[in-house]
C-alpha cells in the first residue's frame, strides 16, 4: 500500500471503471489503493504504507496458523454474500478449522479491465464490513489489473494469520474410531443461492447463503471440553462428503452417517432435485463439521447450539475402523451407502 | 435416467410457459407440452418443461398404498435415529 | 415369495438404479431378489461416435455445442470428451434446457449454435419444442445433433438376445418399466412384448417405496404366472401416455433404421432423426459430419452389463483403471451408469462398520 | 491441501490439461494438488494436510511480517524466470523489504480451464526451486479453475510470512534529508525482458530478468550497519521512479538523483529507446534501492557490493528537504528535471 | 550573443520538446534564449473529433481497432478515451507497427480490423506500405482511419497567424527543424517559408548535443541577420529527402483541403487522405462515420500553447485539475506534449535543493 | 515526435525485409523505404521501418563539432559524479 501522491480529481466512482492503469503501479494505482482500498479497510497497520505490514507477534506458547484461499465465485453477488465478505469468511474460517484465533488478513486482487468501479467499491465495503465484523483486520494487500477477456470481472486471494493457544491440538489426521460426527448446521444453502443466480438455470428461491465467520463458534467449542476437539473442517467446495472423505483418508479411519439426521433445508432439497444434485455435494460457507471424543460430544453440542451460528447443530454419525476409509451411509430409506469423493464437477444433470 | 419432479403451477404466464412452486422455488417452465395445465394442478417436469401431469386422486391412492407397505416391510427403524427439525 | 426361488428383475432405467443405489434398496431386497441394471441411461448407452461428431462440430467447425451436463464427462475418442474438448478450446455450453440453446443462438447470431440432443422419450418432445420453435423464428443458425432413442426397441432387443441365445443374456424374471418415459408414451407400448415374451413389466414412480412396490408387484407376478403389464405409477402414467407430446414428435421426428448402442451394438428401429421438413436444423445434413463407430475399450464389460448378462465387479478393470474420475466405459460416468453407482454407493458391501471396543457411544 | 483419496492413474502431465473438474475440490482437484503442487512444495508443514498450516513461532522479540502480491505476468515464462520463480522472489523481497527475514509462503493459484499441465509443472517446478534456494518453504495453497476467457493461464497469488529481529527499524517513512540513496544494481531488466517476448513487440535480446530473492543482501546490509539502514524496497512495477517518489511522499522528503550514476545495461538503454520507454520507470524484481543514515553509507555500500546480488551497487543520490517531495534529478546531459509518477500505464510509444 | 537581445526559438517536433525537458537543456540555455514549445506532437494535435471516430469504430461497428500507445489516454468525448473505451469492451489493440495492424486482420477473418493511423511524414511512409501490402494481398477486412498530418503546412500557419496578428501568435525569432520528419522530406521544403518570412531554422537531430548545436546555429543566424535553411542534421537529412518514401506515400495518400488540428483549428492542405484507387481501405469511406468537430475545453489554453502563444504555466489548470493522470486537454497527454513535459520534467524550477545543514555526506 | 533511433543492418533476411543491431538487441524491420541498405550500413528505425539512412563521413563530422561543442561549453562537470561501468 503506498501513500496519497498528488493527483487531484477523485475517482469517479459512479461511471468510473478499471482500466490498465489502474494496475501500473503509479499515479492512478496509488489512488485506486487509497480511496478505495484503504480507506475502506482503514487500520493501522495498513496505514504503515510499506511493501508489508509489521505486526506484533502473539503471547510466547502460541504456534502460527497460516491460511490462504483464492475466492473466484460467479456470479459476484449473490443471495446473503458477494465474493468480497466470502473472502473474509472462507479464510477466517480455515484459520479457525486449524484451532487458532484468527489475527490478520491479507487481501490480493486481480482485477479485470473494464469492471465497474461502483461494483468494486460495494465488494470492498462488504469485505470490509466482514472482516470489520469478524475483528479481524486486513492489513496488507495488493492489487493487479489484467485485460478484458484474461480474467472474470474480480477475484480476491485473502491470508489469513491466527495463533493456535497453547494445548489445542485439532487436526485432520486426529479422529479415532468411536468419535462422534457433529455438524453446526443445514446444508448446500451456498452453493444452490449462487446456482440460482445462473442464467441458464435461474430459479427463485428465498435461500441465502450460509456464508459466516465461524472463528467464534469454533472458540466456544474449543472452551467447552477442552482437548475434547479433535477435527475442525468447513464443508465447502466440495460439500460435506468430500470433507468427510478427507477426514477419513487423513485420520486413516472409516465414518457412518445417518443421513437422516443431516439437516437440509426443504427448498435446498428442492432445488437439487430440480438440478439432479445431491445435497452433500453441495458447497457450504459457514458450516463446520467437527469430530470430538465421545466423552466431549454433549459439551461441545451444547456449546453449538448456544451459539448463534450453530443452533441447529447436531450429530450426524460416528468414527469406525475401516481400512478402505470409506464413508458409509445409512439412507433415510433404511438402506446403507458409500458416500463418495466428487467426482469431477458436479454438474447439473437431465438424468 | 430422466429427471423429473412434480412441481404445483402456481401461474400461467404466457403461452406455452407457467411458473411452478417446488419445495418453495420458483421456476418458469414451459408447458407447450401440457397446455391445459391449470393453476393449483401439479406438473412433472423434466428438462424444463412440463411433460405431463399428477392425477390428484391416484396420487393418495399411492400414498395410502405406501403407507401400508412401510408397515409391512418394517423398511428402516427410523425412531432411533436422531432428526431434526429440516432433516431430509 | 417362493422359498428357493429366484427373482431376476432388470430395472430398465437409470432413474431407478440410481434410487436403487442411493437409497440402499438392494440390501432392503430378499436375498432371492436380484437386480439387474439395464440400457436405461442415456448417456450410458451414447457410443463414442456420437461423442467425437459433436466434438468435431466444437473444435473442426467452431460451433457452439449446447449439451445437458450428464453428457460432458462422457470418454470419447483420443482420451477426448467434452470436457477436455472445452478445455482444448472447444465453445462447449452446458444448458439446462433446450430452449436455452435457442438462446444462445439468437444471441450470437453469428455463430453456429448446435444442440446435442440426448435422451429417450422423455427428454424427446422438449427438443420437438425446440425445434419447432427454432423453425416459426426462423432461426438459420441453430441446429440439432439428434441422439434421441427409444425405449421399447430396446427392451425387445434385450429380450430377442436372451431368446436368441442362453447365457449371452440374463434370465429374466420381468421388467421395472420406466417412470417418466412412460408418462409420455403410456403404459400401452409394453403390451406387445410382455405378451410375446411372458415377461411381467411393471411401471414404477422413481420414490424409494415405488421401487419397493414395483418389486413387490413382479414378485406377485411371477408367482402367480402372470406377464402383464401394470401401473405402479398411476398418479403420472396413463394407458395412452401424452398425446400432444407424441403428436409434436411424430412431427419434428421419426424412426431411423437402425442406430448404435453402446454396449448393445446396431438395433433396428430403435432411434430418431430429424424429419426431412426440419433438414435445416439438422446438424447432421448441415455439416459433412461422417459417424465413424468406434469399438469400446477391450477390457470394458459395458455390452454384457448393459445387456443385464453382467455386474460391474464382473469387469477386470471396475474400481482400480475404471473411476469415476478416469472413467473408460460409459457405465462409469453418469452417477446411474450401472458402475458408477455401483462405485459411489455400493461398495461398502464387503466392509462391516467396525467401532472399536473402546468406543461405546452413540452416534 | 488434502491426502491422497483412492485415484488409481496417475496425471497425465505430458498431454492433459487443466479443466474444470481440477478446481471442484473433489478427487480430481486433490489428484492435482497431491502428484503435482505437494510433491514439488514438498515439506512438513506443507503435509499436515490441514486447512491452513501450523507453524512455530519466532522467538520472542520478534515483530511478525505479513506480505502479498499477485502475479499475473504475460507472458508466462520470459527470459530469467517465469511466473513461478517471480511469485516467490516478489514476496520474499516484499518481506524483506520491512526487514523482516523471511520464514514462509502460502500459494494459491487460480487456473485457466485449457492450461498444459506439462507448463503448470514447469512453473511449479521453477517455483519450488526459488523457494528451496530462498530457504522459504510454501506452507499451505490452494487452487481454483476459471473457466476458458475468464482467466490466462495461471495467476499466483502469495503470501510472506516474515520475522523482524528486534532492533531493526526499517519503513519507507523513515528517510530523512541528508540521507543517501544506495542502488543494489541496473535497472530495467525485468521489464525489458518480459516484453522482449511479447509478440506484437518482439525483438531479441540477451537481456534475462534480473528476479532473485533478496533477503540474504538485505540480512548483510542490516548487519554492516545496525540502525543504519532506514528504508528498504523494491523498484518492482513503476520502477525505479514510482518507488522513489512513494519514499519521497511517505518520509514527506525530497528526493536528488544523478542521472549519471544509476546503472542501466546498454541492451537495457536500446530495447527502451526502440520502444520509446524510460529505464526508470520500467520494472525490476531483483533489484533495492535502500536510504541510509550518511555514515553508515560506506558500511552498507560495502557490505552491498561484497553481496553475489549487490555487486554492482551504488550511490546514486541523496535525501533533501523538500516540502513539494519531489525527486528532482541532475541529467547525465547536466541539466535538472523532475522525475514523477508513472502516468497510467507504460506504453511502448511511437513519438 | 548579443547583449540585451532576446531570442525566441520555437522547437516545433515534439522530439525536441522531449529532448530539451528530459535533459534539463533549458536551464543551459543562457537567460536570454527562450524555446517555444510547437505543436509537433502528432497526439496533441489530433482533434478530439478524431479519436471520437476510433472509438466510434470499436464500441459501435465492432472493429478491432489497432493502435500506436501514444493515442490510447488521449481524453475524447464523454470521458472516453481509447483505454476507456477498451475497459467499457472495445476490442482496442495497441501495435507497434502497422504491420502488426496487418496480421492482425489476417488472424481475424470475420472482424474488420481498422489502423487508426496518427503521425507527420516520419509516420506517414509505414502506413503507405501497410496499404501497398494490404492491396497486394487482396485483405477485405483492413482499413486505415488516416490522420496523417503535414508539417510545413502547420509551420506555414503559424507564421501567418504570427503576421496576420501581433500578439496573438508568438514574435519567432527562428525554428528548430525536425529531425526525422526531415529524413523523409529533406530540407528543401522549409526554404520557401524561411524566404517568405524571413525564419532561420536548423534542422537538429535528436541528441542533446545535436539540440544545444542547432539552437547555437539558430542563434549565429539571428546576430548575422541571416534566414537560412541550415542543416544540423546532416547524417541523416539530405535536401531532397527519402525518394522512395515520398513516391510511395504520393501513390497512396494525397492533400485534405483542409484538416482540424486541436488548438490550430482548421488548417488548409494541412493533412493526408487516402487516395479514390484505395478507397476500399480508407475505414472514413467503408464504415457509415461522421467527423463532428468538438470544442476543446474552456479552461484549456492547449491552443495558444501550440501556437507559442502561452506556456503551459499560463494555463489555470495545469497541475491541478489536469494532470498527467487526468489530462483535460492533448498537452498533457503525450509525456513529449508541452504541458506534460513541463509537468514531468520542469516543476522543480521553484524549488531550490536544500539539505539540512547536519548532512554533510556525498551523494 | 517520431522517435527513431539509428541501428546496424546486420542481416537481409527477405525482399524488403532486414534484422537490425541496436546497441545488443536484434529486430527485424522493414526495408520497404530504403530498399537498397546494406549490410553494416546504419539507418534510422522508426515503427518497425528503416526511413533513412545515415551517411558515416557526415556522422563523424557530426561527432567532431560535438566534441568542440562540448569543450566550449562545459556542459555538465560530469568528474564530480560517480558513474559505472555501465552507466547509460
Ligand atoms: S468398470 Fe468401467 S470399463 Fe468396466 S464395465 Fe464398468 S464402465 Fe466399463
Ligand atoms: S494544462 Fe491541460 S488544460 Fe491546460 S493547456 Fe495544458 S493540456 Fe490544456
Ligand atoms: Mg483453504
Ligand atoms: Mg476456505
Ligand atoms: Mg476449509
Ligand atoms: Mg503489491
Ligand atoms: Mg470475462
Ligand atoms: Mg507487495
Ligand atoms: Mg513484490
Ligand atoms: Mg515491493
Ligand atoms: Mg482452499
Ligand atoms: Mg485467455
Amino acid at each position: 500500500m503506498s501513500t496519497r501522491p498528488d493527483y487531484v480529481r477523485p475517482l469517479d466512482i459512479k461511471h468510473g471503471r478499471i482500466d490498465m492503469g489502474h494496475g501500473a503501479g503509479g499515479r492512478a494505482a496509488a489512488q485506486l489503493i487509497d480511496e478505495l482500498f484503504a480507506r475502506a479497510f482503514h487500520n493501522r497497520f495498513l496505514g504503515q504504507g510499506n511493501d508489508g505490514a509489521c505486526l506484533p507477534a502473539p503471547p510466547p506458547g502460541h504456534r502460527l496458523v497460516l491460511a490462504t484461499d483464492g475466492h473466484v465465485v460467479s456470479p459476484l453477488f449473490f443471495p446473503g454474500g458477494d465474493v468480497g465478505c466470502l473472502s473474509v469468511h472462507g479464510t477466517v474460517n480455515d484459520v479457525a478449522m486449524c484451532g487458532a484465533v484468527p489475527l490478520y488478513l491479507t487481501a490480493s486482487f486481480i482485477l479485470e479491465e473494464g469492471f465497474p468501479l461502483a461494483d468494486l467499491q460495494r465488494i470492498v465495503a462488504s469485505m470490509a464490513a466482514a472482516a470489520r465484523e469478524a475483528g479481524v483486520p486486513i492489513v496488507t494487500g495488493d492489487t493487479k489489473v489484467v485485460e478484458q477477456g484474461k480474467g472474470d470481472g474480480v477475484f480476491i486471494c485473502t491470508t489469513g494469520l491466527g495463533a493456535v493457544p497453547p494445548g489445542v491440538e485439532v487436526s485432520g489426521a486426529n479422529a479415532r474410531p468411536g468419535d462422534v460426527l457433529l455438524l453446526s448446521g443445514s446444508i448446500g444453502e451456498h452453493g444452490v443461492a449462487v446456482l440460482s443466480q445462473r442464467e441458464s438455470l435461474g430459479f427463485e428461491t428465498s435461500i441465502t447463503s450460509d456464508t459466516a465467520a465461524l472463528h467464534t463458534l469454533v472458540a466456544a467449542m474449543l472452551h467447552s471440553a477442552p482437548g475434547g476437539v479433535r477435527v475442525l473442517r468447513d464443508p465447502t467446495r466440495g460439500g460435506l462428503a468430500t470433507t468427510l472423505n478427507e477426514i477419513a483418508r487423513q485420520s486413516a479411519v472409516g465414518l457412518h452417517l445417518q443421513e437422516a439426521a443431516i439437516p437440509v433445508l426443504p427448498q435446498v432439497d428442492a432445488a437439487c432435485e430440480l438440478l439432479g444434485l445431491d445435497p452433500l455435494y453441495v458447497a457450504n460457507e459457514g458450516k463446520l463439521v467437527a469430530v470430538v471424543a465421545p466423552e466431549a460430544a454433549d459439551a461441545v453440542l451444547a456449546a453449538m447450539q448456544a451459539h448463534p451460528l450453530g443452533r441447529q447443530a447436531c450429530r450426524i454419525g460416528m468414527v469406525t475402523d475401516d481400512p478402505q476409509h470409506f464413508v458409509q451411509m445409512d439412507t433415510r430409506f433404511g438402506g446403507r451407502r458409500v458416500v463418495d469423493w466428487l467426482s469431477g464437477e458436479q454438474l447439473p444433470r437431465i438424468c | 435416467m430422466c429427471l423429473a419432479i412434480p412441481a404445483r403451477v402456481i401461474a400461467l404466464t404466457g403461452p406455452d410457459e407457467a411458473v411452478v412452486d417446488l419445495g418453495g422455488i420458483r421456476k418458469t417452465v414451459s408447458i407447450a407440452l401440457v397446455p391445459d395445465a391449470a393453476i393449483g394442478e401439479y406438473v412433472i417436469v423434466h428438462v424444463g418443461h412440463a411433460i405431463g401431469r399428477i392425477d390428484a386422486a391416484e396420487a393418495a391412492r399411492t400414498l395410502a398404498l405406501f403407507g401400508e407397505l412401510a408397515a409391512q416391510a418394517a423398511l428402516a427403524d427410523t425412531s432411533t435415529m436422531e432428526t431434526t427439525t429440516w432433516a431430509r | 415369495m417362493q422359498p428357493g426361488r429366484r427373482y431376476n428383475f432388470m430395472e430398465f432405467c437409470g432413474g431407478h438404479t440410481h434410487a436403487i443405489s442411493r437409497y440402499g434398496i438392494a440390501e432392503l431386497l430378499p436375498p432371492a431378489v436380484r437386480m439387474i441394471h439395464g440400457p436405461g441411461c442415456p448417456v450410458c448407452v451414447l457410443p463414442i461416435g456420437r461423442i467425437d461428431l459433436a466434438i468435431q462440430l466444437a473444435l473442426q467447425h467452431g460451433a457452439i455445442v449446447c449439451t445437458y451436463g450428464d453428457t460432458m464427462r462422457v470418454p470419447a475418442s483420443h482420451g477426448l470428451s467434452l470436457t477436455k474438448a472445452k478445455a482444448r478450446g472447444g465453445d462447449i455450453r452446458m444448458v439446462y434446457a433446450a430452449t436455452d440453446a435457442l438462446r444462445i443462438a439468437r444471441e450470437n447470431p453469428d455463430r453456429e449454435v448446435v444442440f446435442f440432443a440426448i435422451g429417450f422419450e422423455t427428454t424427446t418432445p422438449p427438443t420437438a419444442v425446440a425445434l419447432r420453435d427454432a423453425e416459426r423464428a426462423g432461426l438459420t443458425n441453430f441446429s440439432v445433433l439428434c441422439c434421441h432413442v427409444l425405449t421399447p426397441a430396446a427392451i425387445t432387443h434385450i429380450l430377442a438376445s436372451a431368446d436368441a441365445s442362453e447365457g449371452s443374456a440374463a434370465p429374466l424374471d420381468g421388467f421395472v418399466g420406466p417412470a417418466h418415459v412412460s408418462i409420455v408414451i403410456g403404459s400401452a407400448p409394453y403390451e406387445p412384448f410382455a405378451r410375446a415374451w411372458r415377461q411381467p413389466v411393471v411401471i414404477a414412480g422413481f420414490e424409494p417405496l415405488d421401487v419397493m412396490q414395483a418389486i413387490l408387484m413382479l414378485v406377485r407376478q411371477v408367482n402367480d404366472g402372470r406377464a402383464e403389464v401394470e401401473n405402479e405409477f398411476t398418479r403420472a402414467v396413463s394407458r395412452d401416455g401424452n398425446r400432444t407430446a407424441q403428436a409434436l414428435v411424430d412431427d419434428v421426428f421419426m424412426p431411423r433404421d437402425s442406430f448404435e448402442w453402446r454396449g448393445l451394438g446396431e438395433v433396428p428401429h430403435s432411434a430418431l432423426q430429424i424429419r426431412p421438413g426440419f433438414a435445416a436444423f439438422d446438424a447432421e445434413r448441415k455439416f459433412p459430419l461422417t459417424y465413424t463407430p468406434v469399438a469400446d475399450n477391450k477390457a470394458c464389460e459395458c455390452g454384457p452389463i448393459l445387456r443385464g448378462v453382467k455386474q460391474p465387479t464382473d469387469c477386470k478393470i471396475f474400481g482400480t483403471v475404471c473411476t469415476p474420475e478416469n472413467p473408460v466405459g460409459a457405465c462409469m460416468v453418469s452417477s446411474e451408469g450401472a458402475c458408477a453407482a455401483h462405485y459411489a454407493y455400493g461398495r461398502f458391501r464387503d466392509i462391516p462398520i467396525r467401532v472399536e471396543a473402546a468406543a461405546g457411544a452413540a452416534a
